[in-house]
């Protein structure tokens, strides 16, 4: 069974067949998005029930693409190639979750709901798609098609300032996705396919750009060549991939766009978008440059330090509700890539946990801002207090929320933030590519966590009753809330209590991991 | 200095004239006529250097010449009359409806 | 000798009418001076054994082409109703990069070895020209009737056009 | 001395063109008795025309290179390739504008341009290139004004002054050229021989001098001052024909002429060095200037300026490579150019919009217009799933290799400016889109009725530009099997 391509073109396929229904049947449309919600859980589950964790990659799809010649210089080859592992696999499930929050959460959505839901579902296979492409091309492709999607979701259906936000959204992603464009085109001229041996085959394949010995000898990205072309092609490569997570000097689209966006689109946007930058470090710019690696490991974790601090401190500083989250985002964003950069199994299956545990909780934090503006069309912080009085169920999931995404133990966010740590400080001693202050310096990031977090409980939840807004219905949470908060509740704490459901995918990808590094001779131990 | 020379200078010397007419003047009829010394000039080129060789190219290359001049001639004072008949001018600094908005 | 003192006198005519079309200030004196070079160089054409560009160069540049500038100039001068003063823009600029032109041309003439074939006093009267035409040149010679044809209907048009609108 | 020989088989190699000058003698005489309120049938005549031209060309391929007319023109795939895109945008423009008033004229002129333009594909001689280009340029001049009013007139004439000194300049360097080497046909041994042996800088002028008149049919800096007024005052069919079909006649000799004047490598001229510096500027002009622009044809004229540069980059490399990616290049430039171009036509066929502010909210009471327009202009940027993607993925990747094989710093320069242009692009392609979904219709907007042969012109040419994206492989394939020997 074809599962990956079920998963990836049934939503496009209903985006295309949304099209052909007459606009007027506006209920038809959420209820078409939610069947193929559905549809793909129910394959997942099934996958699940397939997947054998220790065994790399899987559910494998491989069909010829393009294959050109091109005169002088070889041919060219790329392929429809999707796979996961236990890297992609937890994201694909994640994506498959949120994508079905997020269809819910906009149930209520007024206005060109074809257009709506046509666009959420494109978006939908863009994302799977690209969490499943093995083939660098294919990669870029579903990575670019989420552009125009997010564009308009965010442009036509956002906030007051939509429009600002929107092609700020799009330029800066452009002008990352570029930099990643001129990398692949580097690389694919410099890998040549071993498959066929005696000819040069130009190969998208990422596995293939993952082994040093297919770099044609004397291409501009040879691995044994002594130029600096690698490190830049590496810097590019991550740069590319940190705007979309985003770390600190690449950031400030994201507050931007988190704002003005209509709630489900925050989610998708931090739970499953951002991800997409953490995995792109994970999957293309670590395994194909680990020397790249090597050379820049304190100044990747030292951008994931200053994120995590810069992130937090804006976070306390915020007056808004939903900008608070965004630049918790971002802090949180900056772990994965301490855990990264430490380049220890830890350290990695640290990252990738906390990239799904921050998906689950990100999205939940959006849905309880979205709660809130949906009743008073406010989110300053300051014009609340006392919430807890009227809305009891509301708070109750704001309290597993802001205590999961501080890091209090027992859920999803603990574990992920502990495993990076653990990697974090053992990297001193183990491969010394991240410099022992770094880690320390990271954890006066919890503190803040923990302080931001805090102090918008006190100041929004507890104390006398009070809001001032407008319009004040504080009816307390509706079925379709708890439809929507109540699965992610139970993933948040479900992950924290049991993280072997997780790591079991994991820590099989994170060992091969880290342990290719030391196969490719690499010393790390200086 | 022989023939051949000065008759080179002439022909550059035409050209740089008709260029001259084309960058300076205002009026799209004497425009017309800058390009049209600009034309001779090859002419002239090809009629000399003609001479020189076996074969007829430059002579006929140059009745292709003469042809499209014709042709552009008979086109160019169509375009020209009509600018003339909307305007009232054939100055094409005064011809400027189409220019750059600014915001 | 006395062939080349024609020569001469020619080439002089005709750089005198060229230079003179840069400073006349009427349109009409301008055409006049274009005709003079034009029939000056048509002399040249006949020294330098080119007989038959020479005729055509008379007839239909002189007599064609000019003939049809003078029309224009009469018809704007009646529709635009005032003198035909010739007004000029960037005269310094203008000197400066024709100026320069003409000394790179010159530059690259000094430096430049122009093709000469020995044997190429033959070959120059009208029959083989002719026959090149018909032959070698057989191509270009048709598409140029089809853009004559093609010109001939889009400036008719043109300029009906412009009638039609005149009576609006 | 020439032996008169028959011209008979040469005219056979060539019936497409035949089929066509008959076609424009045909027009003009049933011009003379077609009523007015009939005249769709001449357009329907030109049509069946080009496409039975096309079909031929396409079922002679493979093409034997062949020099037919005694070396003046060649019959080859290079040729053939470029004959057939030609056919096809004559073909597309009569689909936009079957139009009642002038249509004699319209109808001859449209082929006349296509006429012009496969013989310059097809030219190896100046005598030939320089009839052909005039055939182009002159009818040009005349469709620039066919909006009958004062704008357009004054389009027309800028266009006019501006061509006819290229044209000019191409003269005068092809007598310099002559000088020098003695023979007119620039594919011929003894051309190649004259102009190796000939180490001057008169060979440089006259090149420069034949190069202007081709970039100023590209539209390239610094010719390229007529577009944007020729595009705002044209009406919207005629600026979709002439930013296609002119453009790549000038796109097809311009590889001629600079393969052949690069003498294999070894000209005094550094080739790779000039056609990609005007590359960049264009890229860099265009796009920067289209920036402030209000008007849509405006902004679409400099767009092509910019597009003009992409296509001038491959032909930078001067490896069958890079030519092939612009060749690529060339297609998906006219797929989308026209897609662009009819949508803005079909849009003001129901209204006039001066600026691109009157497009707001457009984009919910005709959604097939205002999606092919995205479409079009996302694949204009280089976005995937449009074949513009697939396109500007062969041409970068075809400068890289060139970067990497050569060594020549401006092939990277060229690389990432035109990469860091595609971000710049994107900022004014989108202001269409922006406005078109993002802002509020305005109120008592009554709906579009777009006719249906209209939309679906535009789904085909959505589907030809995603298709491309899909599966280039058949017309890149196509492309490989091009030879360019000269």
């Amino acid at each position: 069974m074809p599962y990956l391509s079920l998963l990836i073109f049934i939503p496009v396929a209903a985006a295309l067949a949304t099209l052909l229904i007459p606009a007027r049947y506006t209920r038809a449309f959420p209820w078409i998005t939610l069947g193929v919600n559905m549809l793909q859980l129910i394959i997942f589950i099934a996958m699940t029930l397939h997947f054998s964790s220790g065994e790399g990659l899987q559910f494998a799809e491989q069909h010829a693409w393009i294959s050109l010649s091109l005169n002088t210089w070889g041919e060219l080859q790329a392929e429809y190639l999707v796979a996961v592992d236990g890297l992609s696999f937890p994201l694909v499930g994640l994506s498959v979750l949120i994508m079905l929050i997020a269809t819910i959460s906009s149930w209520n959505v007024s206005r060109s709901r074809k257009g709506y839901f046509a666009l959420l579902l494109i978006l939908n296979g863009a994302i799977i798609g690209s969490f499943c492409a093995l083939d660098f091309l294919l990669f870029y492709v579903f990575f670019e098609f989420m552009l125009l999607p997010m564009y308009f979701l965010i442009g036509i259906w956002g906030g007051p300032k939509r429009e600002y936000a929107s092609i700020k959204f799009f330029l800066y992603t452009l002008l990352g996705s570029i930099l990643i464009l001129i990398v692949m085109i580097g690389l694919y001229l410099s890998v040549q396919s071993p498959e066929r041996a005696n000819e040069v085959v130009h190969t998208f394949n990422v596995l293939h750009m993952q082994h040093l010995e297919n770099f044609i000898p004397g291409s501009w990205l040879d691995a044994t060549s002594t130029g600096t072309w690698r490190l830049w092609a590496f810097a590019l490569l991550f740069v590319g991939f940190a705007i979309k997570l985003p770390a600190v000097p690449f950031h400030t689209w994201l507050p931007d766009a988190h704002v003005e966006a209509p709630t489900a689109i925050s989610v998708i946007l931090a739970a499953l978008l951002l991800k997409i930058g953490g995995y792109g470090i994970l999957r293309f710019v670590y395994p194909v440059f680990p020397d790249g690696a090597v050379y820049f490991s304190d100044w990747v974790a030292g951008i994931g330090v200053v994120s995590i601090i810069y992130g937090a401190l804006n976070a306390l500083a915020s007056k808004d509700l939903k900008r608070l989250i965004a630049y918790s985002s971002v802090s949180h964003m900056g772990f994965v890539l301490l855990g990264i950069a430490s380049a220890t199994t830890e350290g990695v299956a640290g990252a990738i946990y906390q990239m799904v545990s921050h998906g689950i909780i990100s999205a939940m934090l959006f849905l309880i801002a979205g709660v809130l503006y949906d009743r008073t069309h406010d989110r300053l912080i300051e014009n609340y207090s006392g919430l807890a009085s009227h809305m009891k169920h509301y708070t109750a999931f704001v309290l597993i929320a802001f205590f999961a995404s501080l890091g209090l133990p027992g859920f999803a966010g603990f574990i992920g933030e502990v495993l990076i740590f653990f990697g974090a400080f053992q990297s001193h001693s183990y491969n010394n590519l991240v410099p022992l202050w770094m880690p320390v310096v990271a954890t006066l990031g919890l503190l803040l966590g923990a302080a931001y977090y805090l102090w918008t409980i006190q100041r929004m939840f507890f104390g006398t009753f009070a809001v001032r807004a407008s319009y004040a219905e504080l009816n307390d949470l509706t079925a379709r809330e708890y439809a929507m908060l109540l699965p992610l509740a139970v993933a948040a704490l479900l992950f924290g209590i049991l993280p072997q459901l997780l790591l079991d995918f994991i820590n099989p990808f994170a060992e091969t991991f880290t342990g290719t590094w030391f196969s490719l001779g690499i010393n790390t131990n200086p | 200095m022989t023939d051949i020379d000065f008759l080179f200078y002439l022909s550059v010397l035409l050209f740089c004239c008709g260029l001259l007419i084309v960058f300076t003047k205002k009026n799209a009829l004497l425009i017309l006529m800058g390009i049209e010394l600009m034309l001779n000039a090859a002419n002239l080129n090809l009629v000399v250097f003609n001479r020189q060789q076996a074969g007829l190219d430059g002579q006929l290359f140059a009745l292709f010449v003469i042809l499209v001049a014709v042709c552009e001639a008979v086109v160019g004072i169509a375009i020209i009359l009509r600018v003339y008949h909307y305007y009232k001018s054939a100055v094409p600094d005064r011809v400027s409806e189409l220019k750059e908005e600014n915001r | 000798m006395m062939e080349q003192a024609v020569l001469y006198i020619l080439a002089g005519v005709a750089a005198a009418s060229a230079i003179a079309i840069v400073f006349v200030r009427h349109v009409f004196y301008a055409a006049l001076m274009l005709l003079a070079c034009l029939l000056a160089l048509a002399g040249i054409y006949g020294i330098m054994q080119a007989g038959f560009l020479a005729i055509t160069q008379v007839l239909i540049y002189a007599g064609g082409v000019l003939v049809l500038i003078v029309f224009a100039i009469v018809v704007t001068n009646r529709v635009a109703g005032k003198s035909l003063q010739v007004e000029s823009q960037h005269r310094f600029a203008g000197f400066l990069i024709a100026a320069a032109i003409a000394r790179v041309l010159a530059w690259g003439y000094h430096q430049t070895e122009f093709l000469v074939n020995n044997h190429s006093q033959i070959g120059k009267e009208l029959k083989p020209l002719g026959e090149t035409l018909f032959t070698s040149y057989a191509a270009p010679f048709e598409i140029g009737g089809v853009l004559l044809l093609v010109c001939l209907v889009g400036a008719a048009f043109t300029a009906s056009s412009f009638k039609k609108s005149a009576h609006d | 001395m020439n032996q008169p020989v028959s011209m008979i088989p040469d005219l056979l190699q060539i019936i497409p063109e035949v089929l066509l000058a008959g076609s424009v003698c045909l027009t003009l005489l049933l011009g003379l008795f077609v009523k007015k309120n009939r005249s769709v049938l001449l357009a329907v005549v030109a049509a069946t025309v080009f496409i039975v031209a096309g079909i031929y060309i396409l079922t002679s391929w493979p093409h034997k290179p062949e020099e037919i007319f005694a070396g003046t023109l060649r019959v080859d795939d290079f040729s053939a390739f470029f004959r057939v895109l030609f056919l096809a945008g004559g073909l597309l423009t009569l689909f936009i504008s079957l139009q009642k008033e002038n249509a004699t004229e319209y109808v001859i002129l449209i082929q006349a341009i296509v006429l012009g333009a496969c013989l310059l594909s097809m030219s190896m001689h100046f005598a030939t290139v320089l009839v052909s280009l005039e055939l182009v340029s002159l009818c040009s001049y005349i469709l620039a004004g066919f909006a009958f009013n004062k704008p357009s007139s004054e389009g027309s004439m800028k266009y006019f002054l501006m061509g006819t000194v290229a044209t000019a300049c191409l003269v005068y360097g092809i007598s310099l050229i002559y000088g020098i080497s003695g023979t007119l046909n620039f594919s011929s041994s003894q051309f190649v021989d004259a102009l190796m042996q000939s180490k001057s800088v008169m060979i440089a002028v006259a090149a420069l001098l034949i190069l202007a008149a081709l970039l100023f049919k590209l539209a390239a800096v610094p010719f390229h001052l007529w577009a944007p007024d020729v595009y705002q005052s044209a009406p919207t069919p005629v600026v979709a024909f002439l930013s296609v079909v002119p453009k790549l006649a000038g796109l097809a000799l311009l590889i001629k002429i600079v393969l052949a004047f690069n003498l294999f490598g070894r000209a005094t001229v550094d080739w790779r060095m000039l056609v990609a510096g005007i590359s960049i500027v264009s890229i860099l002009a265009g796009n920067l200037s289209a920036l402030a622009q209000t008007n849509p044809k405006r902004m679409l004229a400099y767009s092509s300026i910019a597009q003009a540069g992409f296509l001038l980059a491959g032909v930078a490399t001067l490896d069958p490579t890079g030519i092939q990616a612009a060749l690529f290049y060339a297609v998906v430039f006219l797929l989308m150019n026209l897609l662009a171009f009819t949508a803005l036509h079909l849009f003001e066929k129901w209204k006039s919009l001066p600026a691109m502010a009157d497009f707001a909210g457009l984009g919910r009471v005709a959604f097939i217009p205002a999606f092919a327009l995205t479409m079009a202009l996302v694949a204009l940027t280089g976005l995937p799933p449009t074949a513009g993607f697939t396109a500007k993925l062969f041409l970068f990747s075809s400068l890289w290799a060139s970067w990497s094989d050569s060594g020549s710093t401006i092939m990277l320069i060229l690389f990432i400016a035109g990469l860091l242009n595609t971000v710049i692009a994107l900022y004014f392609y989108l202001k269409i889109p922006y406005y078109l979904f993002l802002k509020e219709t305005p109120p008592g907007t009554a709906s579009i009725k777009i006719s249906i042969t209209g939309n679906f012109l535009l789904l085909i040419l959505v589907i030809a530009v995603t298709w491309l994206f899909l599966n280039p492989g058949l017309l890149m394939g196509w492309i490989n099997r091009i030879t360019f020997v000269l």
